[in-house]
């Protein structure tokens, strides 16, 4: 079992953060913790593919001299893949922000319930 | 709205500061081919320095030197200068977006394709920093500024 | 021209964004160019996705590698018989719909129309770019811009049309970050991100776990998307609250690019065999989509709002396309993929009549409809043919898809099946035919004070007397602008000739539309 | 409510968990991503794009497609900002 432990900790970690934004999400009654919610959420998705493209004797993804050989270099493709995923997120959480502020503007809370009961 | 107060303190440090982050920016996108960094790094930070400049001197003073109008039209050039490379190489034979065919006077094609790549990371730079800005200035001034129903 | 030709699979996507990148430009001096710019790109995918769709029927599949890159490294579009058929239905209900929201746009959104219709124009392109895509991670990028437009058209609504909007966007983005694992997962054990290469590293993966919980995490995600019927919440209060012109273009579309990316991933990226019988994902799903039906319908009929009645409508038409999807047989297949242009025409129909009304008389709520046959005939005719396609009245597409099912269940030997179609075509019935009565049957009784009018009414021998009529019923003909009515009649009459010809669009194109293997 | 929530949190992350063991170790080389694709970025990003930074290489030259869309992700949020909050149109 420990070893299964060390040598898969990664996912041990993206796994709890992710249900810690998940639970953050569908939990809490504040609006805005919703969001932060959603934020760890992403960024445990994060976490999970850059750390697929670890390699164990690889460096940084720029070419130095000399012939290149896979094993040198971690894989750059799950970095590109979380650029675009960042970006993303950031899209996303700004519209959210700025729904939030439409919604305070109305309701003068980020309540749920004193908003559902606004709303009846 | 950013509470304004006269602080002489962050208003020098800030008028020091902002050029030298906006030269380590433009570093940052051009340098995406040999060091880490690129169109987004070096776009937001380029933004940044702006957003230091408005928290700094208040959205008045920066209201001169960049209008909204003008950052969505900066925004939607940087993406057409993008989506313009693409083009142009779609014209000259190739698919969409594939360097080799940029009618540019280099002799190898992998340094063409090296120039398409900054031609994207400038347009990427320049879309990004502008949109990092109007995204910044459309939620602080909500509440006085662009009220709307 | 052959340039467009061999062209053809990215200009679909790269007209309508870089006309979306324009507009904020142009818009600066021409306010009123907008709208022109949005529909000349919608025009021109349509005609890209007719020249696609023609090209793959007569020359196969097109494949169409982006950057000059082959597959595996570099991204690549596959045009198939399947995502031609969707982009030629996503294009012209779009282009129609585009039209008939013009007007209402301009009086609910007088002021931000460049903005508006900029991101109405990137909501399409997010749409066209997950039909046309052949690989997966590009599908979520395009997928994201959708969702991310859509939840700011929401938005953009009058009273809880924000909160209704946020509801989405937590919803939403759970949905899209379940795809991303699924992405993740069957990267981490094959590798790669093309869907035909997936489709060939996977079948000797089948029985790992790590598949099987990527499988899992793209059902989830894409029900969250379409709205099946468990997760379904945010689609009510997003298409009632969101302004009219918004939830007329999205509600034929979204879903049912959602539902194309279902079985896309079901029966492309992952072999049928293990769709149907390594997992019973397929049964699964059938008894689900059997469940959305009827709860769909129960709750259309006890709405009140045309709107919110039309998006529980949607829900329960979304389980009968995954009922088709469920049944895994080619019948039922055919069914799922004639019902999703049945019900992108009909949505697109309904939506945009519902649109008229609330430009003409300022409220969708159904107890107002009093004889509004007799206020705005063309636009109820065009309620009553969607109506009619609704419950399946034979010459209309409806009727067709839903045979197609039905005969797809029987064939399945799912006799229960049989027996939810028919039961939730009768609930159809009873919310559509509620509407239709109060609208052609019963003038308003308690007309208020202030909307009577006394009309007076002068013999030839100058007696004279005082009428009371009600204010609605004299207005006589008040029929919503041309501009509306045009792609309204245009779409009613689509979804009859698709009924008519329904087997000559299955003979020449679903039926190569359906994957292989079933 | 918080309850069910827990729940199901704590069952999605039972299945996650179970469904673990046929993933690669912590940055073992010779897993599928780093077999497959990747080693051709690597092996070939100096003589097809001579860009040293392979990632600039495969963000902007052999996925630049995906850049595009994410631009455009980063656009629409832009002029969605601006529509939401601003009442006055450019």
């Amino acid at each position: 079992m420990l070893d299964y432990l060390v040598s898969k900790y990664n996912y041990w970690i993206y796994i709890f953060l992710m249900m810690l934004g998940f639970y953050a999400m569908m939990g809490k009654r504040n609006l805005m913790k919703k969001l932060i919610g959603m934020s760890i959420f992403q960024t445990a998705i994060f976490l999970f593919f850059i750390s697929i493209g670890v390699k164990k004797g690889g460096t940084l993804p720029i070419m130095m001299e000399g012939a290149a050989r896979a094993a040198d270099y971690v894989n750059p493709l799950p970095h590109v893949l979380m650029l675009t995923a960042i970006v993303v997120m950031v899209s996303t959480t700004g519209v959210a922000l700025a729904v939030l502020l439409l919604i305070y503007r109305r309701y003068k809370t980020l309540e749920e319930n004193e908003i559902l009961r606004s709303t009846r | 709205m950013i509470v304004q107060y006269e602080n002489v303190i962050i208003k020098t440090i800030s008028r020091i500061l902002i050029p030298f982050i906006q030269i380590y920016a433009l570093y940052v996108i051009m340098h995406g081919h040999y060091s880490p960094g690129g169109g987004f790094q070096g776009g937001v930070i380029l933004g940044a320095s702006f957003i230091l400049l408005v928290m700094a001197f208040g959205a008045e003073a920066s209201q001169k030197r960049i209008s909204l109008k003008k950052l969505t039209v900066l925004a939607s050039l940087g993406l057409l200068i993008y989506s313009g490379i693409g083009l142009v190489a779609l014209l000259w034979g190739g698919n969409y977006l594939d360097y080799g065919n940029l009618p540019l006077p280099l002799a190898t094609v992998p340094e063409i394709r090296a120039m398409g790549i900054l031609g994207i990371e400038i347009g990427v730079g320049i879309g990004v920093m502008a949109i990092m800005i109007s995204i910044f200035l459309a939620i602080t001034s909500f509440e006085t500024g662009g009220e709307n129903a | 021209m052959n340039i467009v030709q061999t062209q053809a699979a990215i200009l679909i996507i790269m007209v309508p964004l870089m006309s979306s990148y324009a507009i904020p430009v142009i818009g600066w001096r021409w306010k009123g160019s907008a709208y022109f710019i949005a529909l000349m790109a919608i025009g021109a995918s349509l005609v890209c996705a007719l020249i696609l769709l023609s090209m793959v029927l007569t020359q196969g599949t097109i494949h169409y590698h982006l950057g000059g890159w082959f597959p595996p490294w570099g991204i690549e579009y596959v045009i198939d018989p399947l995502n031609g058929f969707m982009g030629v239905v996503v294009c012209l209900i779009s282009f129609l719909v585009t039209i008939s929201s013009k007007k209402s746009v301009e009086k609910e959104l007088p002021e931000k129309k460049v903005r508006f219709y900029t991101i109405y124009l990137l909501l399409f392109t997010g749409l066209m770019g997950i039909v046309v895509t052949g690989d997966v991670f590009n599908l979520y990028v395009f997928l994201e811009i959708a969702a991310l437009t859509a939840y700011t058209l929401i938005a953009i609504g009058k009273g809880e049309a924000p909160l209704a909007s946020f509801k989405y966007i937590i919803m939403g983005t759970i949905g899209a970050c379940f795809y991303l694992l699924g992405v993740g997962y069957l990267y981490i054990v094959t590798g790669s991100l093309n869907i035909a290469d997936l489709a060939q590293l996977l079948p000797p993966l089948y029985n790992s776990k790590v598949v099987l919980t990527a499988m899992a995490f793209f059902v989830i995600g894409l029900s969250i998307k379409i709205g099946l019927f468990p997760l379904h919440i945010w689609l009510p209060d997003a298409y009632t609250y969101a302004p009219s012109p918004v939830s007329s273009f999205m509600a034929p579309l979204m879903t049912k690019v959602g539902c194309y990316v279902l079985i896309r991933i079901m029966f492309t990226v992952f072999k049928p065999y293990f769709s149907i019988e390594l997992i019973p994902m397929t049964t699964i799903l059938s008894w689900v989509a059997a469940a959305a039906m009827i709860v769909g319908s129960i709750f259309a009929i006890v709405q009140s709002d045309l709107k919110r009645m039309l998006a529980y409508s949607i829900v329960a038409q979304i389980g009968y396309i995954v009922l088709g999807i469920g049944l895994a047989n080619r019948t039922g297949l055919t069914g799922s993929l004639l019902h999703i242009l049945n019900e992108t025409f009909t949505k697109g129909c309904l939506f945009s009549v519902a649109g008229a009304i609330t430009y003409k008389l300022g409220t969708s709520d159904i107890y107002q409809f009093s004889n509004l046959f007799k206020r705005m005939p063309l636009t109820m005719a065009a309620f009553l043919m969607g109506a009619f396609s609704m419950v399946g009245v034979p010459p209309t597409c409806g009727f067709f898809s839903k045979l197609f099912l039905i005969l797809g269940s029987i064939e399945a030997r799912q006799w229960v099946f049989v027996a939810v179609i028919l039961a939730s075509t009768l609930l159809n019935v009873i919310y559509f035919f509620r509407v239709i009565e109060i609208a052609y049957f019963k003038p308003r009784q308690l007309a208020t004070e202030k909307e009577k009018e006394i009309l007076k009414v002068v013999y030839a021998n100058g007696g004279s007397y005082e009428k009371i009529v009600n204010k609605a019923d004299s207005q006589g003909m008040n029929e919503a602008p041309l501009s509306m009515v045009i792609p309204i009649l245009v779409m009613a009459a689509g979804i009859l000739i698709a009924g008519i010809f329904s087997f000559d669009i299955i003979a020449r194109v679903i039926q190569f539309a359906i994957p292989s293997g079933i | 409510m918080k309850i069910f929530v827990l729940l199901v949190v704590l069952l999605t992350g039972g299945l996650l968990l179970a469904g673990m063991e046929e993933m690669p170790g912590w940055g073992d080389p010779s897993s599928p991503p780093s077999m497959h694709v990747s080693p051709r970025y690597i092996e070939k990003t100096m003589e097809e794009t001579a860009t040293p930074n392979m990632v600039t290489s495969v963000l902007a030259d052999y996925r630049g497609y995906d850049t595009l869309g994410e631009t455009t992700v980063i656009f629409a949020a832009g002029v969605a900002c601006l529509l939401l909050l601003r009442k006055d149109d450019p």
